[in-house]
C-alpha cells in the first residue's frame, strides 16, 4: 500500500536490529551535512547508493520514484539561491556564486535524503516502534503511536475506496465538485476512524485489556561489534573526504 | 455494448506481477453476467477497469462505439454509462443524509435541481426506500445502506452497473429482496449487470452467464453449462453448486428429464418433490 | 545548526504534549485507542489530495483541522508523529528537518490556527450557529496553513540569507515562491476544512 | 459448560426495544453450536452476552460452576474460558505485527514471558500461519488477517471459541480450508464453539445443535432436524437449506433409504450419484 514500508518488510536487511542500521544511515547523514559537500556529501552519496542497490537489494526504480517529490523540494528551494535581490544591480539579479552554493546544497540535501531513505527502505517501523520505551519514551506515548501507525493502514485503504467511489460517481469533474468531494471524504475518514476505536476498544476488552498494550518483542540481541562495524563506513567516507581537502 | 480488450494490470508495488494479462471480455446488453473465482483472482480488479476507477496496463475498455480515450473526457463518459457499487456500502455513503447521498451523482453529471430531485425520487423509488430519504446515513441498517449505495450508482442512469459482491452481508431474507429490486430494475430500465460473487449457487440461478476468472479467464459461457463443470469449478478454485449436482442425481435416478431443467433454489426442489 | 535550534524551539511545546497526552491516557485508558484513531486520521488528512490552481493537485496541512478538532497541546504530539512517519513512509520532509518542520507545522500553524477559530469566533458570534462556525473553520484552517509556509520561508531564509540583502531578501524570495502556490491552496483548504466540519455537525 | 439463563437485553439508546426477553440457552461440551437468524435479531448480542463483552439487563450467563459474578473477578474468569471472535478482523488487531498481537492475550492472563512465546507458537501452528509471525498485519490478505485474529483467541485457550461469521467475506477455497483449521482445532484440544452464520448450508452441515434466533428463540435442537423444518426456518426468517431438501427428494424418488443420512455437500451429492 506504501511503497518505502511494504519494501522493508521485504528488506534483507530486515533482521539487522535498528540500532546498527541507525548508526550506519545516521552516521552517514552526518556525513552528508557536516563534512565540505565536495567530495563529502558525493562520496556520502555513493556509499549510500552502492550499499542500497547491492547487500540491501533495494530496487532502483522504487528508490527513485520516492526519491522525486523531495528531490523536487530541494531544487526548488536550491533555485532561489541562484538569485538575489534587492542587490546594486536591480530588484532581481543573479547572485554571485550562486551556482556553486545552489549546487552544494542540493548535494549535501541529496545525500542526506539517500541515507534517511536507504534506512527506511530497510527497517520496518513495527520493529523500531516497540523499542522506543528503551530509549526511554514514555510508554503510553509509544503506544499511541504504535495504535496510529496500525490505524493509518485501516483509515488509508478507506480513504482510497471512498476516493474511488467519489471519482466513479463523477465527484472529480469540476473544481466545484472536487472541493465537495474532498471534504465529505474527511468527514468520512473522521467518523470512521473514531468508528474504528470505539469497535477496536470492544474488540481488546474480551482479550483482557485493561489499559496497556504490552505484547512480547523479539529479542534480537544488540552486539556493540555490529554497530562498531556499521559506524565503520561512515568514519571511513569521513577520513576519506578530510584528506581529499586537505591533499587538493 | 462494454467491453474488455487486451486487458493487463499491474499493481504497482515494487515489480509485482500483473494481475491478468492480455484478457478480454465483453459484457452483451441487458445480461447478468457473472464473475467468480477466487480472492486474489482478480475479480475486483476486473470491475474496476471495466468501470474506469483503475487504467488498463496494457489493452482498453470500449463502449459500442469504440475504446475510451484514456483522457479525462473518455473517463467522465465511461462513468456515465457504467457504475460501479462496492461491497462495503460504507465506502460509498459520505453525506449526512439518504436524498443527500443519492444527489451526489446527478449533481456532478451536472443536472439541474429540479431534474436532480427527480432522479433522486425515482432511483429511491427503484430501490424501494423512498421512505428512507431523509434519514440519517449512519443510523441504517447494513441492508439499508446497501440500497442506498445502489441508488447513488442508479441515480446517474447507467447503462451497466457493476456490482461488487452485492450479497455479501445480507441475511437470506436480505439476499431474497434484493435480488428481487434488482430484477425489477432490469425490467423495467434495461439495465445491463455484471455482477462478482463467490455464491456459486446464486450465480447458476441468477446470472445469464458467468466468467470464471484466476489471473486469467479459466471459462465462459452460459451459467447452466460452465457452472455444471466440476473441473472448470476446480481451476478457479471455486466448489461444485448444488444446482447441477441436484440436477444430475434427478436424471441420473429418472426424476429428471433429459432436456427438463433443474431446480435452482431448495424451494423449487421442495416443490417439485411435494408435486 | 538552524536544525538544531529548530528542535531546541519545539521541544518545549511537544514535551508540554506529551505530558498532556499521558495524563489523559492515564486518566482513562480508552483514550488510547482515541488518541490512535486521531492521529491515524491526522496522517490520511494531510495524505489526501486537494484541487490545485494549475490543475495538478496538493496535499493540505490539516493542522487547522487537528487543533479545532483536538487542541493545539494534543495536535504537537499527533502532527509531530504524522511527520515522523510522513518522513519515514512517504519520504515526505527530511528527519534532519524535522525539528524545524515540528515548529512550522505542528506548533505554529495548530496555534495560529486555533487562535483564529476562537478570535472569529467570538467577534461573530452574533452571526447565526453555522455562518459564524463556517467563517472561523475557514479562516482558522486557511491561516494556519499560510502561517505553517510562512514560518518555512522564514526559517529557509535564516539558513540561506540572501548574498546582498541578507536575510530580508532571502525571506522575500521564499515568500514570494511559497505564495505562488501556497494562498490558493490555503484558501482551498479551508474551503474543505468548512466542508468537512459542517458534515460533522449533522452526524 | 457454559449457558446463559433468562437473559435480556436493552441497548441503552432512549426507550428502545429489548433485543430479546428471557432467553435460555446451554451449551453443551465439545458440540458446534450454530446460531441463526435475520439481522437484527440478537444473534451478536447474544454472543456478546455469552463472552462477556455485553453485560445482560436481566438474567446472568453461567459457567459450569454456577453463574457468573457481574465483577470484575467474574468477568475476568469468563473471559479465560470463552473467547469471542469479531466478525471483521480489524476490529481486534491492534498490533503492526502478528507474533506481538498474538501474544497480547497470553500475556494480559499473567503468562510469562516463555510460557507465552509457547502459546503464541502453538496457536499460530494450529491456525496453520507459522509462516506469518513475522510479516506486518496490514499487509495480509482478509482471510490471513481472519486466521490471525482467532489465533489471538486461541492463544488464551478458552474452553468455548464464540465466532461471529467465521467464514463471512472468506472465498469458498477459503471457507474449506478454515471449516478444516477448526475442526483439527476441535480434535486436538476439544474446544466447544458457538458459530453465527447467514449460510443454513454450512450449519447443516457443520453444526451439531442450532439454535434460531429472532427477537427470542424460534427454535432450537439437532441441526439436521431443526434445519429441516420449513416452517421454523420462516418463522427465523430464513431460507431452506440444499441438504434437507436434496434429502426428502431422493427419499421420495426411492433414492435414499429411510434411515440413511442424506449428503451434506454438493461433492458429496455427486460422488453418490456416480457410485
Amino acid at each position: 500500500m506504501l511503497r518505502i514500508d511494504a519494501a522493508a518488510y521485504r528488506s534483507p536487511w530486515r533482521r539487522l536490529h535498528p540500532a546498527v542500521k541507525a548508526t550506519f544511515c545516521g552516521g552517514l547523514a552526518v556525513c552528508a551535512l557536516a563534512l565540505p559537500p565536495w567530495p563529502g556529501a558525493a562520496i556520502t552519496a555513493l556509499v549510500v547508493l552502492v550499499a542500497a542497490f547491492g547487500p540491501a537489494r533495494v530496487a532502483p526504480r522504487t528508490f527513485a520514484r520516492s526519491a522525486r517529490a523531495p528531490l523536487l523540494f530541494i531544487l526548488t528551494g536550491a533555485a532561489t539561491l541562484l538569485v538575489s535581490v534587492g542587490g546594486p544591480e536591480g530588484l532581481v539579479a543573479w547572485a554571485p556564486g550562486g551556482w556553486q552554493r545552489a549546487a552544494e546544497i542540493s548535494g549535501r540535501a541529496a545525500a542526506a535524503l539517500s541515507c534517511q531513505l536507504l534506512f527506511a527502505f530497510t527497517t520496518p517501523l513495527a520493529e523500531v516502534l516497540p523499542r522506543l520505551v528503551r530509549l526511554g519514551l514514555p510508554p503510553a506515548l509509544v503506544e499511541v503511536t504504535s495504535l496510529i501507525y496500525r490505524m493509518l493502514f485501516v483509515i488509508l485503504d478507506t480513504a482510497h475506496r471512498v476516493h474511488t467511489a467519489q471519482a466513479g460517481r463523477l465527484g472529480h469533474e469540476t473544481w466545484r465538485s472536487w472541493i465537495r468531494s474532498v471534504g465529505s471524504l474527511g468527514a468520512a475518514i473522521f467518523v470512521r476512524s473514531f468508528d474504528r476505536a470505539r469497535r477496536m476498544q470492544q474488540g481488546l476488552a474480551g482479550r483482557g485489556y485493561t489499559g496497556d498494550l504490552t505484547v512480547l518483542v523479539d529479542a534480537t540481541p544488540l552486539r556493540a561489534a555490529s554497530v562498531a562495524v556499521a559506524a565503520l563506513p561512515p568514519l571511513l567516507v569521513a577520513a576519506i573526504a578530510l584528506t581529499w581537502r586537505m591533499m587538493g | 455494448m462494454l467491453a474488455g480488450q487486451g486487458l493487463s494490470y499491474v499493481y504497482d508495488s515494487n515489480g509485482s506481477e500483473p494481475v491478468f494479462t492480455s484478457l478480454d471480455v465483453e459484457v452483451h446488453a441487458g445480461e447478468v453476467l457473472g464473475v467468480l473465482g477466487p480472492n486474489g483472482g482478480g475479480k475486483t480488479t476486473l470491475l474496476r477497469l471495466l468501470s474506469g476507477s483503475l487504467t488498463p496496463t496494457t489493452g482498453a475498455v470500449a463502449l459500442a462505439e469504440g475504446p475510451v480515450k484514456a483522457n479525462r473526457r473518455g473517463l467522465s463518459e465511461l462513468r456515465r454509462r457504467v457504475q460501479l457499487v462496492f461491497q462495503d456500502p460504507d465506502d460509498q455513503l459520505f453525506s449526512a443524509s439518504v436524498a443527500q447521498d443519492v444527489s451526489f451523482g446527478p449533481l456532478n453529471q451536472g443536472l439541474a435541481t429540479e431534474q436532480a430531485r427527480e432522479r433522486v425520487a425515482w432511483a429511491l423509488a427503484a430501490l424501494g426506500i423512498t421512505d428512507l430519504a431523509d434519514h440519517p446515513t449512519h443510523l441504517l441498517s447494513y441492508g439499508q445502506r446497501k440500497r442506498v449505495a445502489l441508488a447513488g450508482a442508479v441515480a446517474i442512469r447507467p447503462q451497466v452497473l457493476i456490482l461488487d459482491e452485492p450479497t455479501a452481508g445480507l441475511d437470506p431474507a436480505g439476499v431474497e429482496s434484493l435480488l428481487e429490486t434488482l430484477e425489477e430494475l432490469r425490467a423495467s430500465s434495461g439495465t445491463t449487470f455484471v455482477v462478482s460473487t463467490h455464491d456459486v449457487d446464486l450465480a447458476y440461478r441468477w446470472a445469464d452467464r458467468v466468467l470464471l476468472l484466476h489471473r486469467g479467464i479459466v471459462g465462459a459461457g452460459p451459467a447452466r453449462t460452465i457452472l455444471a463443470d466440476a473441473d472448470l469449478l476446480a481451476a478457479a478454485q471455486l466448489r461444485p453448486a448444488w444446482g447441477p449436482a441436484v440436477a444430475q442425481a434427478l436424471r441420473a435416478g429418472g426424476l429428471l428429464a433429459e432436456g427438463e431443467p433443474g431446480p435452482v433454489t431448495p424451494e423449487e426442489l421442495a416443490r417439485r418433490t411435494v408435486g | 545548526m538552524h536544525a538544531v535550534a529548530w528542535t531546541v524551539a519545539a521541544a518545549p511545546f511537544v514535551v508540554h504534549g506529551v505530558y498532556s497526552l499521558t495524563r489523559t491516557v492515564r486518566a482513562d485508558p480508552d483514550s488510547k485507542l482515541l488518541l490512535g484513531a486521531a492521529g491515524a486520521f491526522c496522517f490520511v488528512l494531510s495524505a489526501l489530495k486537494i484541487p490545485s490552481v494549475t490543475g495538478s493537485s496538493a496535499h493540505p496541512t490539516g493542522t487547522g483541522l487537528g487543533a479545532i478538532l483536538f487542541r493545539p497541546p494534543i495536535m504537537a504530539v499527533l502532527g509531530t508523529i504524522t511527520l515522523l512517519f510522513q518522513a519515514l513512509l512517504l519520504a515526505h520532509g527530511g528527519l534532519t528537518t524535522l525539528g524545524a518542520n515540528v515548529f512550522s507545522m505542528a506548533v505554529v500553524g495548530p496555534w495560529v490556527g486555533y487562535g483564529a477559530y476562537r478570535l472569529t469566533r467570538s467577534a461573530t458570534a452574533s452571526m447565526g450557529e453555522t455562518s459564524s462556525l463556517s467563517l472561523a473553520v475557514f479562516f482558522g484552517a486557511t491561516l494556519a496553513s499560510l502561517s505553517t509556509y510562512s514560518v518555512t520561508s522564514l526559517q529557509l531564509a535564516l539558513a540561506f540569507p540572501d548574498p546582498t540583502s541578507g536575510f530580508p531578501g532571502a525571506f522575500a524570495k521564499f515568500a514570494a515562491i511559497f505564495s505562488l502556490t501556497q494562498i490558493p491552496i490555503a484558501v482551498i483548504e479551508g474551503l474543505v476544512t468548512v466542508v468537512i466540519v459542517r458534515l460533522l455537525m449533522q452526524v
